[in-house]
């Protein structure tokens, strides 16, 4: 019975007396820290996993407040966890419109030229970098997916040699804008339903050439829709995306596109989608 | 002769023959934890170093003056081997949490070098595994010392190499069945075979 | 021959040796004069640095020499016209990278008057200055490749004090002549250039770089040089012995620092056939309107070197060589190592176009998307002695701040990685693309 | 000139024209070539094996050659990738030396043990071909001597030897010892490896007296055995002469690095030389590490496999030097009495660390104070 007891006391005394140091030590040694680190590490898991790249969690809450990773890199975090985090800090973009990217070409394989025999890596960047990509248009989607790599969340789907995008999955964070070497990706409303796929800005006999969807700039769509929600740039028509009308889906059948570069979301993802299967 | 070959036991058996890692498979979280990048292995090998060290020298102190021989205390007298694990976890990880706290003060680039890893060290195995080790082999002081402080250098070549691997696997395309931790395990597997060799050197 | 050549042979680190070096295609040939054409499609952008500001308007008259467009900024030069006649029109043409470019369209009366050129200087006596006006006047660009403006180059700050210019004979690229035979054709305006660019630069040593594959010019150039004070250097027959940063090692022993220019070690480096622009424009007043370029390949049927006005279109050219022999599966605007692959052939000869290179379906290799085999051979082959393989792998997965960290920005897209990789990965190509998206995250961040 | 017309392709349109990066034009090598030179510089160890060998040895090479190379091609179906990769050979090269890494009795499921070893877990749950960190014919072969340590083991006399096999051990072994032998003390031993004797040798009589141990197998006569062949042990490592003039191939054709080979033998002569020196009942001279055991056939085929060797020569000389170090270690102190293929496994691991180390400064190489220079 005294072993049990013996043994009991020993532990006592030690623990206390661990204790006692390492509160004294805390007090004796203690350091200013940055307040929102503490915060943060309160709100991360803390099974210090390593799951992130950082020494633990600690290190990751104070990566977090420097900014060098984004909440969102812990692998454990729940979505709740993260939105709390960037809350903490303040960190979180109020985006007043939502947007979405939209690729601006319909030059898929079967409408537009493709000119030369590329042999190289497969990727819009490099490709574009040797006599401007193989694509007869200088301006088309050289279709060798870019932006559906870069794209954190999938939401690029590469279609019959054209990047499309799907709406539902984008969240219009604009990685692929700035990946395009091309340019033809825009970030646009959500609410918008009908664009001209086309980004060419040469003339139309020029732009007839190469390709079969390009927007010769015969502004019959101007014409059947309101003041305002086109305009034309050059030798083609955009819609104008900044205006507060955007341009309703009856605008299709009253323009009558003559070459079909104006479409909606749907029908375009449509076409590709059935383009691909047909070949 | 004697001497010389205890001692060589000792440092080459901890690095190479009974590797930690490899060969004992002790602390295989931080090991498959930390090794992503090179850097941070090589900090975390150096705290695992630090701390395996002192653990080794204070846990030793502990088993060797307090409970190796029995002792007597109220009249009872005792043999107080029995309460090695429970002490050396309370020694352990107060030891840790002490050190971390007075880096922190005293030497803030060497804190942000090792202190970051130091929590992740507090209830590593390895570190309880050298402790208990040096107790099983009758140890002094001194000889766990050095063992802890080789142990923790085998355990810091086995991170450090195992993080380089890993850092070019980054760069091959493993099939995606095995991205991730299984090609890791994988790998791990391989290297110790390789430590294998080493098998009988002392 | 080589014992009565009282030059050193020098050479620099790394490097490869192409198998088929194609020179005797159009080595041996004289350099012929291209007859007039009708029509000069005149690229506007012909230099590194800003475009020049455009001065004439379609229906305009314009004179052989006359200004199309003038130096826009310290960085440009003035663009003039190659023949007389009329501006029919001002369009957009493909570029020489693919990219449709602006081009002055002239349309020859057939008379070729010379408009009023400047007046010809005693260079011997003239000030710096006044020859890197002149130098600068004549719209003279670096005429190996980089298209750099010359006057540029020989106006260093003055913290960077210049001992050496260098003028580079080297023509390490395969298949092109063009340099050797103006060396060899024209030894004193080449010479009489590197003095002048010597006076403007204030440098004493002057030298003539020029491999020694090249015997006949070397021989040459040895026997004038003593007059002009020049100096000829026998550089190894290794490629890319007339990159600037390996050129200046294997003449000087110095070694340009990573990211650094030339000046930085006192350096300056011209081409020869710049050299012999700033003899034109010196001595006669006359402006860089033609140049010699080589039209060269196995499909090509009589491959020579041409005296072409800027503005050629490329199938002019070709068709003055006697046409093809056989359908070529690529054309090259430069040479084999580092020219640009065309789409078209309406692309029209530049300041910077050292040849027009054809080449056999059959002959043209394919690039394949094997693994890295970790030979090593692109390591020894690099002459900026970076690791093109591991880089390759790190651009291949997309980390570029790795790429970036080890030295791809220094990497002078030469090709001798790619050459020699026996994996046959597009390592130049990869490396252009990292350098590109480099360049776009740093611009990003400065936003 | 009308049929001339017909060869005008003056390609208005440009359409046919292949667009790539530069260069243009290529070096002649591909990896086929050079796995196909790699095959040529292994033939005189594989004639010599077979020869020395006979049935067995073409048997093992055989089953070895066509089980990697269908493992290799049911990977890539499994994969689902391109089965092209056969084509260039790697895994035939593989399968070569593996079989060179046994010995000639082996069953034939061992074999197709060691191809799945090899090509599955050695090379394409990597990744394939330039992206394992190990050489695969190594990892089956250290992963059979562990599996089946017996199996691995166990030798089979050459045709010089005859069936007696006792009588050429003993012509190779003091009496002292060959009394063990016959005790039954050195147990598993059809035809031992010099290596091996030498090994049994150090356990059994330590101490007084140790150095005449090793007089048996150091003989003028046993030397120009181990030169040509005539020993027990793997079908690839018996023959010191063919393995050299597989060297020379490889380092005729610029294959592998030569700072390796040398580095590697180099290293365990002079460490093997000054041990046997100081202490000479250690181990025997350094001229029998040199031609017995797996070491020649290690240094010259396997160390210097281009995917898991530094790339940069001075890379080359610390890896090699490593092996070196770490054979000697494991023949000497070790329980295996051969470590080449441990060594080299070990130092395979070390490679993207020497490869750190031993890159080449870029030209003109400026010490950067910050580390954002190169990006900023």
């Amino acid at each position: 019975m005294g072993e049990y007891l013996l043994a009991v006391l020993i532990l006592a005394v030690i623990g206390v007396f661990l204790g006692c140091i390492i509160g004294i030590a805390a007090k004796l040694f203690k350091v200013q820290t940055d307040p929102r680190i503490e915060l943060v590490t309160e709100l991360l898991p803390g099974v210090n996993c390593g799951g992130c790249g950082m020494a633990g969690c600690a290190d990751f809450a104070r990566s977090i407040v420097t900014g060098e990773n984004p909440p969102n890199k812990c692998p454990v975090c729940s979505q709740e966890a993260v939105s709390a985090i960037a809350k903490a800090l303040g960190i979180e973009v109020g985006d007043t419109v939502k947007k979405v990217a939209v690729v601006l070409c319909g030059g898929d394989k079967n409408q537009e030229k493709v000119e030369n025999l590329y042999n190289g890596v497969s990727d819009c960047v490099s490709a574009s970098l040797i006599a401007g990509g193989p694509k007869s248009c200088a301006y088309g989607c050289l279709g060798m997916g870019s932006c559906a790599r870069a794209c954190p969340f999938g939401a690029i789907e590469m279609l019959n040699g054209l990047a499309v995008v799907h709406n539902h999955l984008c969240v219009g964070c604009g990685k692929c804008v700035e990946v395009c070497p091309r340019n033809l990706i825009k970030l646009v409303p959500t609410e918008t339903k009908v664009h001209v796929y086309c980004s060419s800005p040469e003339k139309a006999p020029a732009k007839r050439k190469v390709c079969n969807v390009a927007c010769i700039g015969c502004r019959k769509c101007v014409k059947a829709a309101k003041e305002g929600q086109f305009a034309v740039k050059g030798f083609k028509v955009e819609v104008n995306y900044d205006s507060d009308n955007l341009p309703s889906e009856e605008v299709i059948a009253a323009a009558a596109c003559p070459t079909g570069c104006l479409l909606t979301t749907q029908t375009h993802y449509e076409i590709e989608k059935n383009a691909g299967v047909e070949k | 002769m004697s001497e010389t070959s205890h001692y060589l036991q000792i440092t080459i058996g901890a690095v190479l023959v009974y590797n930690f890692v490899l060969a004992r498979f002790l602390g295989i979280c931080p090991f498959l934890g930390v090794s992503k990048r090179l850097d941070t292995a090589a900090g975390m090998s150096g705290a695992v170093i630090f701390v395996m060290t002192l653990a080794s020298l204070i846990t030793s102190t502990v088993y060797n003056y307090l409970l190796k021989k029995p002792i007597t205390l109220f009249g009872h007298t005792t043999n107080l081997d029995f309460l090695q694990i429970v002490l050396f976890i309370v020694v352990i990880a107060s030891l840790v949490q002490l050190v971390e706290i007075m880096l922190q003060k005293l030497s803030s680039p060497l804190y942000r070098a090792l202190g970051i890893y130091l929590p992740l060290i507090t209830t590593n195995c390895a570190v309880m595994g050298v402790a208990t080790l040096s107790a099983k082999s009758n140890y002094s002081v001194l000889d766990s010392t050095i063992f802890g402080f080789f142990s923790g250098l085998g355990f810091a070549l086995a991170l450090i190499l195992f993080s380089s691997i890993r850092e070019r696997l980054e760069l091959s395309q493993v099939p995606g069945p095995f991205q991730g931790m299984s090609i890791a395990l994988i790998t791990a597997g391989i290297l110790a075979m390789a430590f294998l060799g080493f098998s009988g050197l002392c | 021959m080589s014992s009565d050549i009282s030059y050193k042979t020098v050479s620099f680190k790394g490097g490869v040796h192409p198998a088929k070096d194609g020179k005797s295609l159009s080595g041996d040939r004289p350099i012929k004069t291209a007859p007039l054409l009708e029509k000069y499609q005149v690229i506007v952008h012909q230099n590194i640095g800003a475009p020049p500001k455009l001065l004439v308007a379609v229906g305009d008259k314009v004179k052989k020499g006359q200004l199309l467009a003038e130096a826009d900024g310290f960085v440009s030069v003035p663009l003039h016209a190659p023949t007389s006649g009329e501006v029919s029109a001002i369009c957009d043409i493909p570029g020489p990278m693919g990219v449709p470019v602006q081009a002055v369209e002239i349309k020859s009366d057939g008379e070729d008057t010379w408009t009023e050129l400047l007046s010809p200087l005693d260079w011997r006596n003239a000030e710096p200055q006044e020859l890197k006006d002149r130098i600068h006047d004549a719209g003279i660009v670096g005429m190996g490749g980089a298209a750099f403006p010359a006057h540029v180059k020989l106006s260093p700050p003055p913290d960077k004090k210049i001992d050496y210019l260098i003028l580079n004979g080297a023509e390490c690229e395969p298949y092109l002549t063009a340099d050797h035979r103006l060396m060899l054709e024209e030894p004193d305006k080449v010479l009489e250039g590197a003095a002048i660019l010597g006076r403007s630069l204030g440098v004493s040593n002057v030298f003539v770089g020029i491999e020694t594959n090249k015997e006949d010019a070397i021989a040459v150039l040895l026997k004038k040089a003593s007059a002009y004070n020049v100096g000829i250097v026998g550089l190894k027959v290794q490629y890319p012995q007339g990159a600037e940063k390996q050129l200046i090692y294997a003449v000087t022993k110095r070694k340009v620092p990573a990211g650094g220019l030339p000046m930085d070690v006192g350096c300056v480096v011209q081409n020869v056939g710049t050299a012999a622009a700033v003899t034109d424009a010196v001595k006669a007043g006359i402006p860089l309107i033609e140049r010699v370029t080589t039209v060269t390949g196995e499909p090509v049927k009589e491959p020579a070197n041409w005296r072409f006005r800027l503005g050629t279109p490329i199938i002019k050219a070709i068709e003055l060589a006697g046409g093809v022999a056989s359908e070529p599966g690529k054309a090259i605007l430069g040479g084999p190592m580092m020219g640009f692959a065309q789409k078209s052939f309406d692309v029209t000869i530049m300041k910077n176009t050292s040849g027009i290179l054809l080449l056999d379906a059959k002959d043209v290799f394919q690039y394949e998307s094997n693994p890295c085999i970790r030979c090593g051979k692109c390591i020894n082959a690099c002459a900026m002695n970076l690791s093109p393989g591991p880089l390759g792998a790190m651009i291949e997965s997309e980390k570029f701040d790795l790429a970036a960290r080890a030295g791809v920005m220094d990497c002078i897209e030469c090709g001798s990685c790619a050459y020699i990789c026996p994996a046959r990965i597009p390592l130049v190509q990869h490396f252009r693309r990292a350098k590109a998206e480099i360049r776009r995250m740093t611009q990003n961040q400065k936003k | 000139m009308s049929e001339e017309v017909k060869n005008e392709p003056q390609l208005p349109s440009g359409n046919e024209l292949i667009l790539s990066s530069s260069p243009h034009i290529h070096d002649r090598e591909n990896i086929q070539s050079i796995m196909v030179k790699v095959l040529l510089a292994l033939m005189p160890a594989i004639f010599m094996g077979m020869w020395l060998f006979g049935a067995d040895a073409i048997r093992v090479i055989l089953l070895c050659s066509i089980f990697c190379v269908g493992a290799e091609i049911l990977w890539c179906l499994m994969a689902g990738k391109p089965t092209s990769t056969v084509k260039d050979c790697s895994a035939l090269v593989t399968g070569i030396l593996l079989a060179l890494n046994l010995s000639a009795n082996v069953p034939w499921w061992l074999c197709l043990i060691g191809a799945i070893l090899a090509i599955w877990l050695g090379k394409q749950i990597f990744g394939g071909l330039g992206h394992n960190p190990f050489n695969p014919a190594l990892v089956a072969r250290v992963g059979l001597l562990i599996g089946f340590p017996k199996l691995m083991t166990s030798w089979v006399p050459t045709i010089f030897m005859g069936q007696n096999t006792q009588s050429y051990s003993k012509a190779f072994f003091s009496d002292s010892i060959w009394m063990n032998v016959l005790e039954g003390k050195l147990d598993g031993i059809t035809c031992a490896t010099p290596l091996g004797l030498a090994g049994e040798a150090e356990k059994i009589i330590s101490g007084a007296g140790a150095p005449q141990l090793f007089s048996g197998i150091t003989t003028s006569e046993a030397y120009l055995n181990y030169f040509w062949g005539n020993v027990g042990g793997c079908i690839g490592e018996i023959s010191a002469v063919a393995l050299l003039l597989g060297g020379v191939i490889l380092v005729w054709f610029k294959l592998i690095k030569w700072q390796i080979p040398l580095c590697y033998i180099g290293t365990v002569a002079v460490l093997s030389w000054c041990i046997n020196l100081f202490f000479p009942g250690v181990t025997p001279p350094a001229l029998f590490h040199l031609l017995t055991g797996g070491l020649l056939l290690g240094a010259i085929f396997m160390a210097t496999d281009m995917v898991t060797s530094p790339m940069t020569g001075l890379g080359a000389v610390i890896f090699g030097i490593g092996c070196g170090l770490i054979t000697c270690v494991i023949r000497i102190w070790g329980n295996y009495p051969e470590g080449v293929s441990f060594s080299i496994l070990f130092m395979n691991a070390l490679v993207p660390l020497i490869d750190r180390v031993a890159t080449k400064k870029p030209f003109g190489y400026i010490k950067r104070t910050t580390e954002k220079g190169a990006t900023a």
